[in-house]
């Protein structure tokens, strides 16, 4: 098969809808005014901030275009709804209810909480990464104020039972935070069906542009605006707005909705039939995170091959064009492995070989099919390569995904040769 | 819909290292095991949990073959491949003032938080050459 | 004249430079990564953000790259400058000295911190909005950890001693933040030059695009990330790159360097027509802010029309095409005049009049005498639908800017009829 | 360079008011003063500063005619004209229960920011009002 370009890393960020970027062009150029100003430059930007709203309202069901607040990404959402809402409500309690595999946006922000005067549980997750609603339960305490949690996780693609979730915060009368950022454009979403008082969500990962996020937040979830200024988005976010952004995210949201089912069904069939490929053709690789199907978001696949490790699989991946992520350590800055990794208690030396396919709308069977002729090929030359394969064959070390009795575990082999464990 | 395939226009290419650091990442020099080895070292990074093994041919005093098989990231990779080329033909006292700074340089510089991987094979090297020295006086020990 | 659309709004925003544009087009389709990639698609973004961060380091000759944090906005880098200053060095003492006429960006984010533990000396203007470096001398005790002025003011259009200050700031040993945005673009800024440790500046202010902002801080002055999240802009700010943004703010900053002589020759021209245009036309206008010249920026009138109020004046010239802002109280969402109205103690009755409008690169001649002849029309009408106008030319009540000695103030007046006085 | 004149999309106007509102803004009604008028009421609104003068012509206890003057934006000019619109022809009795509510809805709504400017119409008329009763009944003070 010819070399051909394969973006596999769609859940880090798409393209703009070539719909949305015309949408966006002329709040460039000629609609280029402040919506806060009176004369008819900023008049007709607000009418267009208006329909985009309209758009993202409808896209989430939300109550009334009031409880939508324009920020400038999904990180900024995750800091305002947890932040905020901590702010503007910690004369009821003081304590957070948070999984321990939210996004690092999610889990910094609630971080930054305990040392102003917050606590927090962590809810663990089972081995495909589900949170309980038990948990969650057995987690809240009488000065719990919130519950944050995700539609999808970003990482291993884990649905999680949001909707459950959030009877039991309904019963005892607290508000519950939903990053739904992994899931918009590759779910419906339903926030009064789900419960939420709080959801976010970044266009950019939906053929929207960057630079802009919403954050929902009905009248029961008030939130202390955390950058000051004048008085736009209601007062609750200051700042000239991203108009071009907030447009192209209306259009974007729109097509999203219209276009759901299809998105969903090309990339489930994809999605099932790269791992189908990839299963029969690489010995040692391990699904992280629950099998297609219900309990997995549509577009995405996280997998460990073993004896190997994940930049290297990335950088060949890309030298044949097709572009991935990974949660290894030695492609973080920090050189951490994902702490999602961790809370499913990977093994280490699976947590070192990661790599995250996430599918998109444009990928092709073709695309596919390049991939599962071209991954096992580079699998078989890293391992070539690795001091593990052959002392796995040799029986020194054993398989984590296969064991075969032999030799002691990888992990134990890295602390002897590190004088520190690995892990 | 555009297809996909004109989506990177193909003009450049844009590599996460330099130029040197991709081709010996891309096309290892001296991947390997020897049959017998005369010295072999295999170290491991705490911080990021990379692998490294160097193996020697000793001969005379000299270094006359090295291999290296790595488990690690690109620049981990290319930095055993490097390592090896340079130590290839050096006395066994040359090769013990190794520095892993040979390797950056040879390597046209790596990013900071890449320096370690280079540190390894410095490592894996002096590993190799103290397991030699061993096996020659095994009396001494 | 026939009518014609001519936007004197360019302090509020401005459409973004067609060269800008089409730069950034290409991080909308095909170069979509997120810089964080280690796939061509993220590498190729990160050479591109490279480039338009060197642009901006030359823009304000900079010490390097890494000197500079992207935020959201002018808003989000006044709040960074400032809370995010004040939380790294707040051991070192919690007093800040402020100007009085500063944005509510700034003004915000210091009164916050005022209630979390700091203390604020607002320092005053004189009539035309001048800061007196004494005053911020005598205002600094041995808690001030930071000085914060502007370079030029975004209502009013004075030019501030910020070099002077700068030199107060170096001998006391404390930092000095300066809000650049409405100088941007329009004067050079060079923050070695200044002495300036931090400064701000959104580049939609000059034709670069909205959703974007530029915080300069040098080593000297560490800040604390108030956006928390992944390790983006090296830890000091969270969230995905505004990428498209980022490379259109680049080309705008290198620009509007190649082009600030002539940017500005051409509408320090217009400003000085529009001047004496409309001086020599309507009686009973005053400038707020210095006049044309070496205490005024380029691009910036400020004026009060006595007798009538700014937002009929506002929509009327819009109606006519013309697009113009004004920091009466009618046309704020508070319904309170302009804080810089009030601290250089300008009558309320001429705050409630007042009209500003600011000149850009694509004003042309025609449009300016298109307002010459159009605002006195203007205020000619309004003055005749205006009951304090025959007041005045009955001896009523008196002029503030002409005072003739007969009838009391206008003032006194509004108190008078509304019971509360009007201030 | 691109001419400003091409700028702006001429196809729809875009106003801070809704249509009503822009054309009593634009096209006052009964703006001015009388020569000589039987009641005259002027008020201030400390909110935001505005004035509104309201002049009446009274006979046979009806409002035979009505005039404002308004210092104020274009949602207190709109309100002026048009709560001198809805009062003419009324009884002294009828005017004097007439309310602000009148002239939002006769303007088909305003700004919830502006709806001061309604009551302020309201004051003006009933200070004419009162202005004119005070006239008629010198006595009684
Ligand atoms: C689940 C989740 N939440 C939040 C974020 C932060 O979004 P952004 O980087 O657009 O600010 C991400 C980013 O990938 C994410 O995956
Ligand atoms: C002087 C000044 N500082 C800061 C700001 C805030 O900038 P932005 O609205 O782009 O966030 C403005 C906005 O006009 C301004 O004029």
């Amino acid at each position: 098969m010819d070399k051909r370009f394969v973006y596999l890393d769609h859940q880090t960020t798409t393209p703009v809808l070539e719909e949305a970027l015309q949408a966006m062009l002329p709040y460039f150029r000629e609609v280029y005014g402040s919506p806060s100003s009176l004369h008819r430059y900023g008049l007709q930007v607000r009418e267009g901030l208006k329909e985009a709203r309209q758009k993202i309202v409808a896209m989430i069901n939300a109550e009334s275009e009031e409880d939508l607040i324009f920020t400038s990404g999904g990180t900024e959402s995750a800091n305002l709804a947890i932040k905020g809402f901590a702010d503007a409500n910690h004369r009821k309690g003081n304590h957070i209810v948070v999984s321990a595999i939210e996004h690092p946006s999610v889990m910094n922000s609630v971080e930054y909480l305990t040392k102003h005067g917050f606590e927090a549980t962590n809810v663990p997750v089972d081995p495909i990464g589900r949170i309980n609603p038990d948990d969650v339960r057995a987690a809240i305490t009488d000065k719990t104020i919130l519950v944050c949690v995700h539609l999808a996780n970003h990482d291993i693609g884990t649905l999680q039972p949001v909707k459950e979730i959030g009877k039991i915060t309904a019963e005892k009368g607290i508000a519950l935070y939903a990053d739904a950022l992994a899931a918009a454009g590759w779910m419906p979403i339903d926030v009064r069906d789900l419960g939420v008082q709080l959801l976010s969500f970044s266009p950019h990962h939906f053929y929207g542009p960057k630079g802009i996020g919403v954050l929902y937040r009905n009248r029961k979830a008030r939130v202390t605006s955390h950058i000051h200024g004048g008085v736009q988005e209601g007062g609750r976010r200051a700042g000239t707005e991203n108009v071009p952004a907030i447009i192209g995210a209306g259009v974007a949201a729109e097509i999203a909705v219209c276009d759901l089912a299809r998105r969903v069904e090309h990339v489930s069939m994809l999605q099932k039939r790269l791992y189908d490929g990839l299963w029969k053709n690489i010995e040692y690789i391990k699904l992280n995170g629950p099998p297609p199907g219900p309990l997995r978001i549509c577009n995405t696949l996280n997998l460990s091959t073993e004896f190997i490790e994940g930049e290297g699989q990335l950088l060949l991946l890309d030298h044949q064009g097709i572009a991935v992520a990974s949660g290894s350590s030695c492609v973080s800055k920090s050189l951490k492995v994902s702490h999602v990794l961790s809370a499913i208690q990977l093994d280490h030396a699976l947590a070192q070989g990661n790599i995250i396919m996430s599918l998109g709308k444009d990928n092709t069977v073709e695309d596919i099919d390049y991939v599962i002729e071209t991954f096992p090929r580079i699998v078989h030359r890293l391992r070539d390569m690795s001091p593990m394969w052959k002392e796995f064959e040799e029986g020194a070390i054993d398989s984590v995904i296969n064991p075969t009795g032999r030799g002691k575990s990888f992990t134990q082999h890295a602390a002897d040769i590190s004088g520190k464990p690995a892990h | 819909m555009v297809s996909q395939e004109t989506h990177m226009k193909e003009t450049k290419e844009y590599t996460l290292y330099n130029e040197t650091v991709m081709d010996h990442f891309l096309n290892p020099r001296n991947m390997g095991d020897f049959q017998e080895a005369d010295g072999v070292g295999e170290v491991g990074a705490a911080a990021c949990g990379d692998i490294m093994k160097i193996s020697l041919k000793i001969r005379d005093g000299k270094i006359e073959d090295a291999r290296f098989k790595t488990f690690g990231c690109g620049s981990a990779i290319a930095s055993s491949s490097m390592a090896t080329e340079l130590i290839k033909g050096r006395t066994l006292e040359e090769a013990k003032s190794f520095s892993n700074q040979e390797v950056v340089d040879a390597l046209g510089g790596l990013p900071p938080v890449k320096i370690h991987c280079s540190v390894l094979a410095e490592e894996a090297l002096k590993a190799a050459i103290e397991d030699y020295e061993a096996k020659q006086s095994p009396k001494v020990a």
